[in-house]
């Protein structure tokens, strides 16, 4: 069970590659490396204690208020993560902008805690909860790499390509995201099948 | 019926006592930050205003019409201008810019950007220093232009190549931001 | 009058929620495989959508500023989008039961759609007035319904094509978005700012 | 206690407790009286609104047996479904006759025929019109329309061919409707282990179908003279009379004496 949680949450059903949930945020911070992190970090913080907090709550909410129930609850840790950035880590929050309080209607969270955290024993849940927010992250980084490196020639911040690069701008527009998506899971689709 | 009655009872139960809980979570922690955000706010603003205004030594907030206004002294404690915090809608979300004016409110500081989502490596660039320091010196009287080639007026900036939309912005909330500052001084002296 | 059709126009066009703002992507993908359940979807969108954005406004400006509990936002608006879609879903069910039959399943996708939350967030970052927001809120789901008919139209050709196997389904669809995308640029230098 | 929190507090709880009261009262108003019957009629049906029925859901054709009450049959559920819906609804119960779908066309691609390439849209009913793609006029293009529309996901094209599974295959006959060259058929089963069928749909001689086709009926007739035989042929194609099938051996037989071997058998 644990080993398939593994598997399944960082490889064969995977949340960005595989099951394509929380587009918004992972197309609209993948300008640079460093936004990625920081939005993977703040998904899997809420990832993690809405799990907690939803599987402690599994047999108490009524089947009819399930989803405002939960999408409270995932607002209100949302809210901790950006009053506690605002505090702490001023540059952070300011270039995730708008995109913090999205991680509310993130479909993988609210995804998880209704398809794995509402079914399954606290501990699992948790465990869940880490290892897709652990397969986000990586989606993220992955893909930040991408945007960044093409269309900056940089990395983080330090350059890497040599200066005669020409950076190609379309890769930190919008359209640049959906390319190099798409891009992707085309190349995970080609790995599965040598498989 | 009863059923659905006690149904409901419970609906309404369950979701106001979350409501409640998470009400008081949040208003617990946002109280415990508050101070700190609002430090961390003050700081970028003071940095920002220190770096315009080299000569400036001592800041001073004064809030008029509920709007802060930064009075700047040197180190004689005279008056050397203001700064004010300007803020409007750039090409992907808000843009906040802190600017400084001499006393008379004649010629611009210059500007410093301090709050801005454009898309980095383009719109971003309004970050620059080369971009921001042709604000400096400017004339107040007119409004500032921005133009994608060769400024030839004195009151044109240079817009950034492939980012005239985030440039024009940028320009806009610093027209509006001038004219809000002349309303809020003048108001004030009277 | 001008300030609305310019909010209006630049809503719908160029900055438009699922291109430039990539708001509501999951639905986009998810129900843009065919024309009319993306014609279904578009307009159940457009509608909450409005709704959504003037309550929103209201509770707002009527209660979170005068109380100073700003830092709220996030939460009561989501309260608002959840009940709102219940709300509404129990309205057209109970009065227009063909309606329902047309939208019934995909009202209840919408309390994760985040293009309505991005909608009530914008709208009060934006200091928009009540008029405005609620043009504001009907563009912004007309916007999204535009590009998701556009895109349902390509699908629907899209699966009479040779598409080589490793992109077939999700990605040859997010390269389809990312050249609507490119299009959609176009638009941008359609106002002055 | 300080100030925000208190207020916090308040509004929370109000917005709360308004919107709760609200949809709890709205609930209790709008209520829609829908007949528990046709929920409980509803559950009972496989639910997968495969539309064999000729309803377009299951729960439209869930409400009309409800309301009309007339003898019915869901081909995908089954007897056992089928007699549990009579019983709610007290009607007689109706015997119903499970059928699942076979192929008339065997032939992998390296069999089949083909002289003039295609190239266009990727579907069956666009090659059947184009003439192009396939020699045979009769069999099947190999494009897998039939296999985007099965609900139950039975059918899938193995070198070229159409291979159905007979676990999955729930018998609905959306394959038959999509089908541009009718080659589907469906065909009794009460839960035999093999379902043998002809391989072949073409009607033409035995030139003809020799020049398309290495796997098709060339209307021999061997089949047709075994004992007892439900072979039958008609227009220089055989078919089997699935009524008359008297025993499995004799369907082996005919399989192994097919001269071109388009006797073939699916296995459950």
């Amino acid at each position: 069970m644990i080993g398939r949680i593994f598997k399944e949450g960082l490889w064969t059903n995977h949340p960005i590659f595989r099951q394509l949930l929380g587009m918004c945020p992972t197309l609209a911070v993948t300008t640079t490396v460093l936004n990625g992190i920081s939005m993977g970090l703040a998904v899997i913080f809420v990832l993690f204690f809405s799990s907690l907090v939803v599987s402690l709550l599994r047999k108490v909410v009524p089947h009819q208020v399930r989803i405002a129930v939960y999408t409270i609850i995932i607002a209100t840790f949302v809210t901790i993560v950006d009053i506690f950035l605002k505090a702490n880590f001023p540059q952070i929050s300011k270039a995730l902008g708008p995109y913090v309080p999205l991680i509310i209607v993130n479909c993988i969270i609210l995804g998880r805690c209704e398809a794995f955290a509402s079914k399954n024993r606290l501990s699992l849940a948790l465990l869940d909860a880490l290892v897709m927010g652990g397969g986000f992250f990586w989606g993220l980084v992955t893909l930040a790499s991408v945007r960044e490196i093409l269309g900056q020639g940089t990395i983080l911040g330090y350059k890497i390509l040599p200066p005669s690069f020409n950076p190609l701008i379309v890769m930190v527009l919008p359209p640049g995201a959906f390319l190099v998506l798409g891009t992707l899971v085309a190349i995970m689709n080609r790995l599965e099948r040598i498989k | 019926m009863k059923d659905s009655l006690k149904y409901n009872l419970r609906v309404i139960f369950v979701l106001t006592f979350i409501s409640l809980i998470c009400g008081f979570i949040l208003s617990f922690v946002f109280n415990s930050a508050k101070a700190k955000i609002k430090e961390n706010q003050k700081k970028d603003i003071y940095r920002a205003i220190y770096q315009i205004a080299d000569d400036c030594k001592n800041v001073e907030e004064k809030s008029i019409n509920e709007e802060t206004i930064y009075w700047l002294f040197n180190d004689k404690d005279e008056l050397i201008g203001y700064a004010y915090l300007s803020q409007g809608q750039g090409y992907q979300g808000k843009i906040k810019i802190l600017f400084a004016v001499d006393k008379s409110i004649e010629r611009l500081l210059g500007i410093e950007i301090i709050e801005n989502v454009e898309t980095p490596g383009l719109g971003s660039r309004i970050n620059e220093e080369s971009f921001k320091s042709q604000f400096k010196n400017l004339k107040t009287n007119v409004p500032v232009e921005c133009v994608k080639f060769f400024p030839q007026k004195k009151n044109q900036i240079q817009a950034i190549t492939s980012a005239t939309i985030s440039s024009r912005a940028v320009v806009g909330i610093l027209n509006k931001g001038i004219q809000n500052l002349k309303n809020l001084i003048e108001e004030n002296d009277r | 009058m001008k300030e609305l059709v310019l909010i209006f126009i630049s809503t719908v066009l160029i900055n438009n929620f699922v291109l430039t703002y990539f708001l509501g992507i999951c639905p986009f993908l998810g129900v843009s495989g065919r024309l009319s359940s993306a014609i279904g979807m578009g307009f159940s969108v457009i509608f909450v959508m409005t709704f959504a954005s003037s309550i929103a406004w209201l509770i707002y400006h009527l209660i979170l500023v005068k109380l100073n509990l700003v830092f709220l936002e996030y939460i009561v608006f989501i309260l608002v989008i959840a009940s709102l879609v219940q709300i509404v879903e129990m309205f057209v069910r109970k009065y227009s039961p063909s309606l329902y039959q047309a939208l019934g399943i995909y009202l209840p996708l919408i309390t994760t759609n985040c293009a309505i939350l991005g909608c009530a967030l914008f709208m009060v970052a934006r200091n928009y007035n009540f008029l405005e927001a609620v043009v504001y809120g009907f563009s912004a789901g007309l916007g999204f319904t535009v590009v998701l008919l556009v895109m349902a139209g390509i699908r629907e050709e899209l699966n009479y094509c040779e598409v080589p196997k490793v992109f077939r389904g999700a990605p040859i669809t997010l390269i389809t978005a990312g050249l609507l995308a490119l299009c959609f640029m176009g638009f941008s230098g359609l106002i002055r700012a | 206690m300080n100030e925000i929190i208190i207020k916090g507090l308040a509004v929370m709880g109000g917005l709360g407790l308004a919107f709760s009261v609200t949809l709890a009262y709205l609930s209790h108003r709008l209520k829609v009286e829908s007949n528990p019957l046709v929920e409980k009629v509803l559950d009972i049906l496989p639910g997968i609104n495969c539309g064999a029925c000729g309803f377009s859901s299951c729960r439209n054709f869930a409400e009309a047996i409800v309301a009309e009450r007339k003898p019915f049959t869901c081909i995908p559920g089954g007897e056992d479904v089928n007699r549990k819906v009579s019983q709610l609804l007290g009607i007689q119960s109706q015997e119903v006759k499970r059928v699942k779908a076979v192929v008339h066309c065997g032939a992998t691609k390296d069999e089949k025929k083909v002289s003039s390439f295609y190239v266009g849209p990727t579907s069956c009913a666009f090659v059947d019109i184009t003439l192009g793609g396939l020699d045979c006029k009769y069999g099947c293009i190999g494009l897998g329309d039939c296999v985007s529309v099965c609900p139950a996901g039975a059918i899938s094209i193995k070198r070229g061919k159409v291979v159905i599974d007979i676990k999955k295959c729930i018998g609905c006959g959306r394959c038959a409707k999509v089908c541009p060259r009718n080659l589907f058929e469906l065909v009794p089963w009460q839960g035999e282990s093999k379902i043998y069928f002809v391989a072949c749909n073409n009607e033409e001689k035995v030139g003809y179908v020799k020049t398309v086709c290495e796997r098709g009926c060339i209307g021999c007739g061997i089949c047709v003279r075994i004992k007892d035989s439900p072979f039958y042929l008609q227009n220089n194609l055989s078919h089997i009379n699935y009524q008359q099938i008297s025993n499995e051996e004799i369907l082996e037989e005919a399989k192994n004496k097919c001269p071109t071997k388009c006797i073939q058998e699916l296995n459950a």
